[in-house]
């Protein structure tokens, strides 16, 4: 029983006990110290856990010893593994700038705990991704929300409008995780158990009317988490005033857990595409999917700040994402997966990129971006990479994920919707040219000479770009993970 | 008839749910929003308890002397739901308190012009 | 140096001199330019080498990444892509001779950043033209677009700004849109992109939907300018002269042209091909016609060359679609003889603007006088594009001519027929007025002189042009020895 | 490839490669005198060529003497440039004379038609070098006309293995636009006077004697020709004699001398074809010497010069007198028309004779050739030409039968009685009394020159209306997608933003709204 036997309880437990400890702290720089060793640490257990499960395996951990389903069980299949991956990796990529990142917004007094809150949030998440348990899942979604609501207000210091954004963001959230709740409520009424492996296979045996109603609140409550449209309303105004580090933390893993869970009730809970009664994703999925990627990509090109379009950019990739679990199957799962760890590091990357740019320049309007070309090169090449990959230009990440779900469509022979992501991906095009054109064509007031990001800030940009460009030109092995996930959820769904 | 005695519990969760959800939906001012969520939070409480109620069961506590207790599941977990529900509560009102500070004002039609997404920041100093 | 290690370093050294370019910038622009210099002779001995070492048996495909399982970027050299990249690689020798010789006449700011994009522009070009399947070629195609941009928009101005955005509209919705979705309908009926010899689509795709794949990929292949969705090519026009020169002549129209030849004879196969391209055959003969009548319309030099474009490429789409060996073969050689033509008047158009700053057609009366070897070898890129013999410009012509001929297509052997009379109809004029007219005082069109002497025309932009006309010349003996390379790849066996 | 290759190269470089180079070189080089040094350079180099191409390409001794004939003019050419620079004229010459020589040894219909395209556009070049107006117009349109001809004469090569009678209507409709056979002459009469008198020498020369040397070899013996010939000699030659400027009569004489070379060509009989070729050279050497006549005139503003008067009469005599140039073809096909028992079209032939050595020859030289007292000598360049160019016309005058067989029939007494009929009619008409009757006033009878240049011109301008046409219709129809494409764009931004405003109660409104469309998806 040596340490790593614990990692599936420790991934969480680590940046949850450590949360506390650090906002006692006094001194700001010890405390930004300490959440960068824990986030380190957590994204090595999360590894460790991947690394085991990679091989298809399964790891159950039962908590406090109660065997399931009476007590919580951990169960971690390389999907769960693939995600804590990502938001303790995302986590750590952030804690290494955050420190810089929000000086200018919150005082040095207040830093311990706002690291506190970020710790609290990573656990939230990875509770999330990793617990077999139901009600469990409800727990840490509120805890994460709860940290997330805080992360946001911090932005206050630069724009007031933050608070309103995370008072916003609280309610909806609120409301949302109680519909979770509800419907938790209705399925553990019908089938007498919490543990998702258990419950997935009593449901089909129980009564139709309360699985029903269940699925319903569930589906909803997640579709506000995801902010799939039009429940999308809280999403833009928190991305843009929340501090840049959080947006980047923000992007790379709320909606993307959330969706996480929809993949992986699609089967247990959710109807198979040619079961009636329950939400049945091949009709509802696809078209909410494409007005998102629609919809999204149009009030990307209208918005004044660069963080709000890239917010929009997202409802638009999560769009994309939705069409292609609609299309069900295993290979829409997997096309689902690959454009979500891809999304995640495509738009981290920017995000990270829009940080060093705001900590240098103060502003991410649209306009103040002028002469960035000439100023920032650093930071202008790396957000000409996440553009790329935005618009899904080849050797970018953007289009192995486009041309999966193309290809998904085509092999399962919807060629409209296929024909429906091509042209709606078409509008990426007008608003990834409008930074363009901010950036290297609009002629700055004064032409400052060159002043580029603070160091801090490169080794994140750097690595998040170079994953873009990496997983573009070698996406084989994500794919390959994928499709193992995918199989393993749909195949052997017990 | 029974069942509508029967069901009494379910359609207080019914009606407590959907005041709360009026409450949030309708009212302007802020701090009400947060109390008609709480309403909104009580229901589903009250919804998880109902259900665990076993008919002539005693409440889930160990009591020399009973034999047959209500299922003690759904208790425990509205324990956690509550302590949700506080946390959500609290975390809103901080947040009440800072808006009225910086804006001025909790009422949401008021707030609105204040708070327009597109226009250039405008921060005020830390409050 | 092996096969592979060639298409590598012909991939590379296009790389390795925007690299160079960025590193040295614009604190010694005379370095600069000779990296420049430097990079373009030795891209033009790789691909040299390339073409004389070339023996199909040995030419073994080079996987360099595969982005998703079945699509993979390849390099494979076959004698097709080899004519294209000697185009490609010869022309940028000229062409940078030129851009220097342009680019210092007209003070242009923002140097480093043009010379560094045309070398990337030219190492697309290479992907495009080694590519070993439609993947590597759909990827070398979208990075062209890409890089090509900040060429079109250079001297960004208002006019500049506009012209590069549609320029990029019509580029990136053409390939985002239909090409991919051909592409992926291709993977998903044939199962693989590979080039094969005689085509993967044979029998694959029904034969109703085989001409709705083929117009997906007539009009997603943007850059082949193809009417009506050739509006970017007139756009483009708001580029320096040797942008122009890149776009119309060295680079980004030709790989237009030559992914249509490639999709014609190694994805559909000219069976395929000639069965479902009937009705392309009338929209690029249409094409033809239509375009150059608007090219004598155009006062402005540079919009009449890209309406002559338009017309020009519509021939090669024309050969595309005929589906027959001799067709394909005109094709190729359409795209090597209009590379050369029509980089001839490019350069003449630019150097009549430095030497006297005039760039419409009423304002050049009575300037031959000025530079008569200009002029001279501006006609002779006139006549090429016309396809008069003795330039090379003569034969795709004749042996499209005779491809119709052999399909018993009378009204299509007329449309070729009235295509030279148009050409010349569009071009001679610009001789005619720059020799012959004596510049009329009372000129009603003729602006006011705009107070600059004429000032002497630059070695280095009056020398390209003459050698690409002499060129043509050449090419027009060439001819045979291009046909006989790429014969076998076509399947054309009786050499005509 | 090997039609290709084989028309290209036909055995080593085409026979005027020196005259194409020099050509070339007098072309790009601004000095008039390195490009005149260039032509002769390219003109002595092109005549040692021409011993061993005769071996090589197996040629007629008549199609050898067309050779040096033309060679003979190119060195005219050059001569007479010095009198007035005039560089383009020069270096289209020499093009089109290199050109001339590659055309008549090309085997194939191909190569035939690259070369003649060539010397389409040389020769076009020449007729714009005039400079005025007219001269502009008249080579565009000459030069669109020819091009037409070369494509029909492409097409027909490119059908070629197939034989149709497309094939030889092609050639026909091609070699009409060639030879200026009515009705499509009229530009032949309009580019050759407008062109510098330089010029005018080279046109007179090379085009169109290919052409009909060409047309032989192809449609020999085709019957409509004949009557085609009959009615261009006798066409031309009315407007020629109304027609007061020299030059311009010359041009219609020329257009009526190539009708009896078509009939001839009608003919097909072996003597027939000799007395074409015959024709042709002995044409040229007249021809050449009129236009240097009416060149001399018109370089000196009209002012005739003395020793012009000797010019001018020999270039006359020449016309028809036997034993000069002009007399031995036409006698030829004179007599070949007899064999084809057509006798009254022999006289036809030598009426137009008459007419032409009239009109062009004898009005000019008694109206126009008489010097002022006082005059200057011509210069020693018009001297040499016209010495050389009589050496050429008596040198096929007498020994026509050396290089045509059939051409002894010449000497016999019936042609020779009807030719000195025919003469002495003519010197009839220059008795003052006639010749106050004769009106004559320059641009005669102009109507009968169609097409008119401004025809050919104008239909290109006028297809320039159906461009404006086109690109407004391309302007609308982007202007109508860019009007679409921004309702459009508003239109979903309307939507979209509808969905994204709001205040905090629609939010959860939404919500609401989404789970009862849920429920009632799955209950219903």
């Amino acid at each position: 029983m040596s340490v790593l036997d614990h990692a599936p309880v420790l991934v969480v437990v680590l940046p949850l006990l450590t949360a506390p400890i650090i906002a006692l702290l006094r001194s700001a720089r010890v405390a930004g110290v300490a959440t960068f060793v824990v986030a380190a640490l957590d994204a090595a257990l999360a590894f460790v856990l991947f690394a085991r499960t990679l091989d298809g395996s399964v790891i159950s951990y039962a908590m406090g010893g109660w065997a399931p389903p009476i007590g919580i069980e951990y169960r971690i299949d390389l999907l769960s593994a693939v995600m804590a991956c990502l938001t303790s990796f995302s986590a750590a990529l952030v804690a290494w700038f955050l420190p810089v990142s929000i000086a200018p917004e919150v005082t040095p007094g207040d830093r311990p705990r706002l690291f506190a809150a970020f710790l609290l949030c990573l656990a939230g998440l990875t509770g999330m991704v990793v617990t077999g348990d139901l009600f469990n899942v409800f727990v840490f979604l509120e805890i994460s929300s709860l940290a997330t609501y805080v992360l946001i207000a911090a932005g206050a210091g630069r724009d007031r409008r933050a608070l309103t954004a995370a008072f916003d963001y609280l309610i909806l959230g609120a409301v949302g995780a109680t519909f979770v709740v509800i419907g938790i409520a209705f399925l553990y009424v019908v089938t007498g158990t919490l543990n998702m492996a258990d419950l997935g296979n009593r449901l089909p045996l129980a009564g139709k009317r309360a699985g029903v109603v269940g699925a319903s609140f569930l589906f909803v409550g997640l579709a506000l988490k995801t902010a799939m449209m039009p429940l999308h309303r809280w999403l833009p105004n928190a991305y843009t005033f929340a501090p840049a580090a959080v947006t980047t933390f923000l992007a790379m893993t709320a909606t993307k857990v959330a969706l996480y869970l929809m993949i992986r009730l699609a089967v247990l809970v959710f109807g198979t595409p040619d079961e009636i009664g329950r939400i049945n994703f091949a009709t509802v999925l696809p078209p909410i999917g494409l007005v998102m990627l629609i919809a999204g990509s149009a009030l990307a090109v209208v918005s004044a700040d660069l963080k709000r379009l890239l917010a929009f950019s997202s409802i638009a990739n999560l769009g994309l994402m939705l069409v292609a679990l609609g299309l069900g199957g295993a290979a829409g799962i997997a096309a689902a997966l690959v454009n979500l760890i891809n999304h995640a590091v495509i738009k981290g990357g920017m995000f990270a990129t829009v940080a060093g740019i705001v900590h240098r320049r103060g502003s991410s309007r649209m306009d103040s971006l002028a002469g960035l070309s000439r100023e920032m090169p650093f930071a202008f090449v790396f957000l000409m990479i996440g553009g790329m990959g935005l618009i899904g230009v080849p050797l970018t990440a953007g289009f192995v994920s486009k041309l999966l779900v193309v290809k998904t469509a085509f092999d399962l022979g919807q060629t409209m919707i296929a024909a429906g992501v091509l042209l709606s991906s078409l509008i990426s095009v007008v608003y990834v040219w409008r930074i363009v054109e901010a950036c290297m064509i609009a002629k700055p007031a004064k032409p400052g000479r060159r002043h580029d990001v603070h160091p801090i800030f490169a080794a994140p940009m750097a690595l998040l770009g170079v994953g873009t460009l990496a997983l573009g030109i070698e996406g084989g092995p994500l794919l390959d993970v994928a499709t193992r996930i995918a199989a393993a959820l749909t195949g052997g769904a017990s | 008839m029974k069942d509508l005695v029967g069901l009494f519990p379910y359609w207080a969760v019914a009606l407590l749910m959907m005041t709360g959800l009026y409450i949030v939906i309708a009212q302007g001012n802020l701090v009400k929003k947060l109390i008609g969520l709480g309403i909104f939070q009580v229901s589903v409480f009250v919804l998880y308890i109902a259900m665990g109620v076993v008919s002539g069961g005693t409440p889930p506590i160990l009591e020399t002397g009973f034999v047959t207790y209500s299922n003690p599941l759904p208790s425990v977990l509205i324990l956690t739901a509550i302590v949700v529900g506080v946390a959500t509560l609290a975390v809103g009102l901080a947040l009440a308190v800072r808006i009225r500070e910086s804006f001025g004002t909790v009422e949401e039609d008021e707030l609105l012009p204040l708070t327009e997404p597109e226009a250039p920041a405008d921060a005020e100093p830390h409050a | 140096m092996s096969g592979a290690g060639l298409m590598l370093a012909a991939l590379a050294l296009p790389l390795a001199t925007a690299l160079l370019i960025a590193l040295v910038g614009e604190r010694r622009p005379d370095l600069r330019e000779a990296v420049t210099l430097a990079g373009a002779t030795a891209l033009a001995i790789t691909v040299a080498l390339m073409i004389a070492g070339f023996d199909s048996a040995t030419a073994a495909p080079l996987v360099l990444a595969t982005l998703v399982p079945g699509f993979s970027l390849t390099l494979k050299a076959e004698p097709i892509g080899l004519v294209f990249a000697g185009v490609a690689s010869g022309l940028w020798i000229l062409n940078s001779l030129y851009s220097i010789g342009y680019m210092r006449a007209e003070h242009a700011p923002r140097q480093t950043r043009f010379y560094a994009c045309f070398a990337l522009a030219l190492s697309a070009a290479m992907a495009i033209a080694l590519s070993g399947n439609l993947a590597t070629l759909f990827v070398a195609y979208e990075i062209l677009t890409l890089v090509t941009y900040p060429l079109v928009v250079h001297w960004q101005t208002e006019g500049a700004i506009e012209g590069a955005r549609r320029y990029l509209a019509y580029l990136l919705a053409t390939s985002l849109v239909p090409f991919m979705a051909a592409l992926v309908w291709t993977w998903v009926a044939a199962g693989t992109l590979d080039f094969t010899p005689g085509g993967i689509l044979a029998g694959k795709v029904s034969a109703a939907l085989m001409p709705v794949l083929l117009g997906l990929y007539a009009y997603g292949v943007g850059k082949a300018a193809l009417m009506p969705l050739h509006g970017w090519l007139p756009a483009a026009m708001v580029a320096p002269t040797p942008v122009s020169a890149l776009l119309h002549a060295v680079a980004v129209v030709k790989a237009g042209v030559f992914t249509l030849l490639k999709i014609a004879v190694y994805i559909f196969g000219l069976p395929t091909m000639a069965a479902a391209g009937d009705w392309l055959v009338w929209v690029a003969g249409g094409s033809v016609i239509a375009a150059s009548l608007i090219a004598m319309t155009k006062d402005d030099l540079k919009a009449r060359l890209a309406y002559s474009t338009v017309a020009q490429l519509a021939l090669v789409t024309l050969a595309v679609a005929l589906g027959e060996p001799l067709a394909i073969a005109a094709g190729v050689l359409q795209l090597v003889m209009h590379a050369w033509g029509k980089i001839t008047l490019f350069f003449g158009a630019g150097a009549i603007q430095i030497a006297t700053h005039k760039k419409k057609l009423s304002e050049i009366a009575g300037i031959g006088a000025q530079m008569p070897l200009l002029i001279v070898s501006f006609l002779g890129g006139a006549l090429s594009v016309a396809g008069l013999p003795p330039f090379g410009g003569m034969w795709p012509k004749y042996l499209l001519l005779e491809a119709a001929a052999g399909r018993h297509m009378v009204l299509l052997v007329v449309c070729l027929g009235l295509s030279t009379l148009l050409t010349l109809g569009y071009l001679l004029p610009v001789v005619i007025t720059a020799l012959f007219r004596k510049p009329r005082d009372e000129d009603p069109h003729a602006l006011p002189d705009t107070g600059h002497e004429p000032s002497p025309l630059p070695l280095l932009a009056l020398l390209p042009p003459v050698i690409t006309a002499a060129g043509c010349i050449l090419l027009f003996l060439a001819a045979p020895a291009i046909l006989a390379f790429i014969a076998p790849a076509i399947g054309l066996e009786t050499l005509p | 490839m090997t039609e290709m290759a084989h028309a290209l190269l036909g055995g080593g470089l085409p026979p005027g490669w020196p005259l194409l180079l020099a050509g070339l070189i007098a072309f790009a080089v601004r000095s008039e005198v390195i490009g005149r040094l260039a032509g002769i350079a390219g003109l002595c180099a092109s005549l040692a060529l021409v011993p061993d191409l005769a071996a090589a390409a197996n040629l007629l001794p008549l199609e050898l003497a067309l050779m040096v004939t033309f060679h003979l003019v190119v060195g005219i050419g050059i001569l007479f440039a010095g009198q007035r620079p005039d560089r383009i004229a020069v270096a289209g010459g020499l093009i089109a004379g290199g050109a001339a020589l590659a055309a008549l040894a090309a085997r194939t219909l191909l190569g035939f038609a690259i070369w003649t395209e060539v010397i389409a556009l040389a020769s076009a070049f020449i007729v714009m070098a005039g400079g005025t107006p007219r001269a502009l117009s008249a080579g565009l349109a000459y030069l669109l006309l020819q091009v037409t001809a070369g494509v029909l004469l492409l097409i027909a090569a490119a059908l070629g293995q197939m034989d149709a009678p497309v094939v030889l209507w092609l050639l026909f409709a091609a070699f009409c636009l060639k030879v200026a056979v009515p009705p499509v002459h009229g530009w032949l009469v309009a580019a050759y006077p407008a062109a510098s008198p330089t010029g005018s020498l080279f046109l007179a020369a090379f085009a169109t004697k290919v052409a009909v040397v060409s047309l032989g070899a192809a449609l020999a013996g085709a019957e409509p020709l004949l009557w085609l010939g009959l009615v261009m000699a006798v066409g031309a030659a009315i407007p020629m004699l109304f027609e007061a400027h020299w030059r311009r009569a010359l041009s219609w004489s020329l257009v009526s001398q190539l009708g009896v070379m078509v009939a001839g060509i009608g003919l097909g009989s072996p003597e027939a074809m000799q007395g074409v070729v015959l024709l042709a050279i002995g044409h040229i050497l007249y021809s050449t010497l009129l236009f240097l006549a009416a060149g001399s005139l018109e370089i000196r503003d009209g002012k005739a010069p003395r020793g012009l008067r000797v010019l001018a009469l020999l270039g006359a005599l020449s016309i028809g007198l036997p034993g000069l140039a002009g007399y031995g073809g036409k006698a030829l096909i004179g007599e070949a028309l007899i064999h084809h028992h057509m006798a009254w079209a022999d006289y036809v032939i030598v009426v137009v004779g008459a007419l032409v050595f009239a009109a062009v020859g004898l009005r000019p030289l008694v109206e126009r050739c008489t010097p002022a007292p006082g005059a200057p000598w011509i210069s020693l360049r018009e001297a040499a030409a016209t010495a050389l160019l009589v050496a050429g016309s008596l040198l096929v005058g007498l020994f026509g039968p050396l290089i045509a067989p059939a051409a002894s029939v010449a000497w016999h007494a019936g042609p020779l009685i009807v030719q000195a009929i025919a003469l002495s009619l003519a010197c009839l008409t220059m008795v003052p009394a006639v010749r106050r009757r004769w009106p004559q006033w320059p641009d005669a009878l102009d109507f009968l020159a169609l097409p008119k240049p401004a025809w050919v011109t104008g239909a290109i301008t006028g297809l320039t209306v159906f461009g404006e046409m086109l690109s407004r219709i391309g302007a609308v129809a982007s202007a109508l997608t860019a009007a679409i494409g921004r309702t459009g764009g508003r239109l979903l931004l309307a939507t979209a933003r509808g969905l994204t405003a709001g205040g905090l109660g629609d939010g959860v409104l939404w919500a609401l709204a989404l789970l009862t469309v849920a429920l009632i998806v799955s209950f219903g």
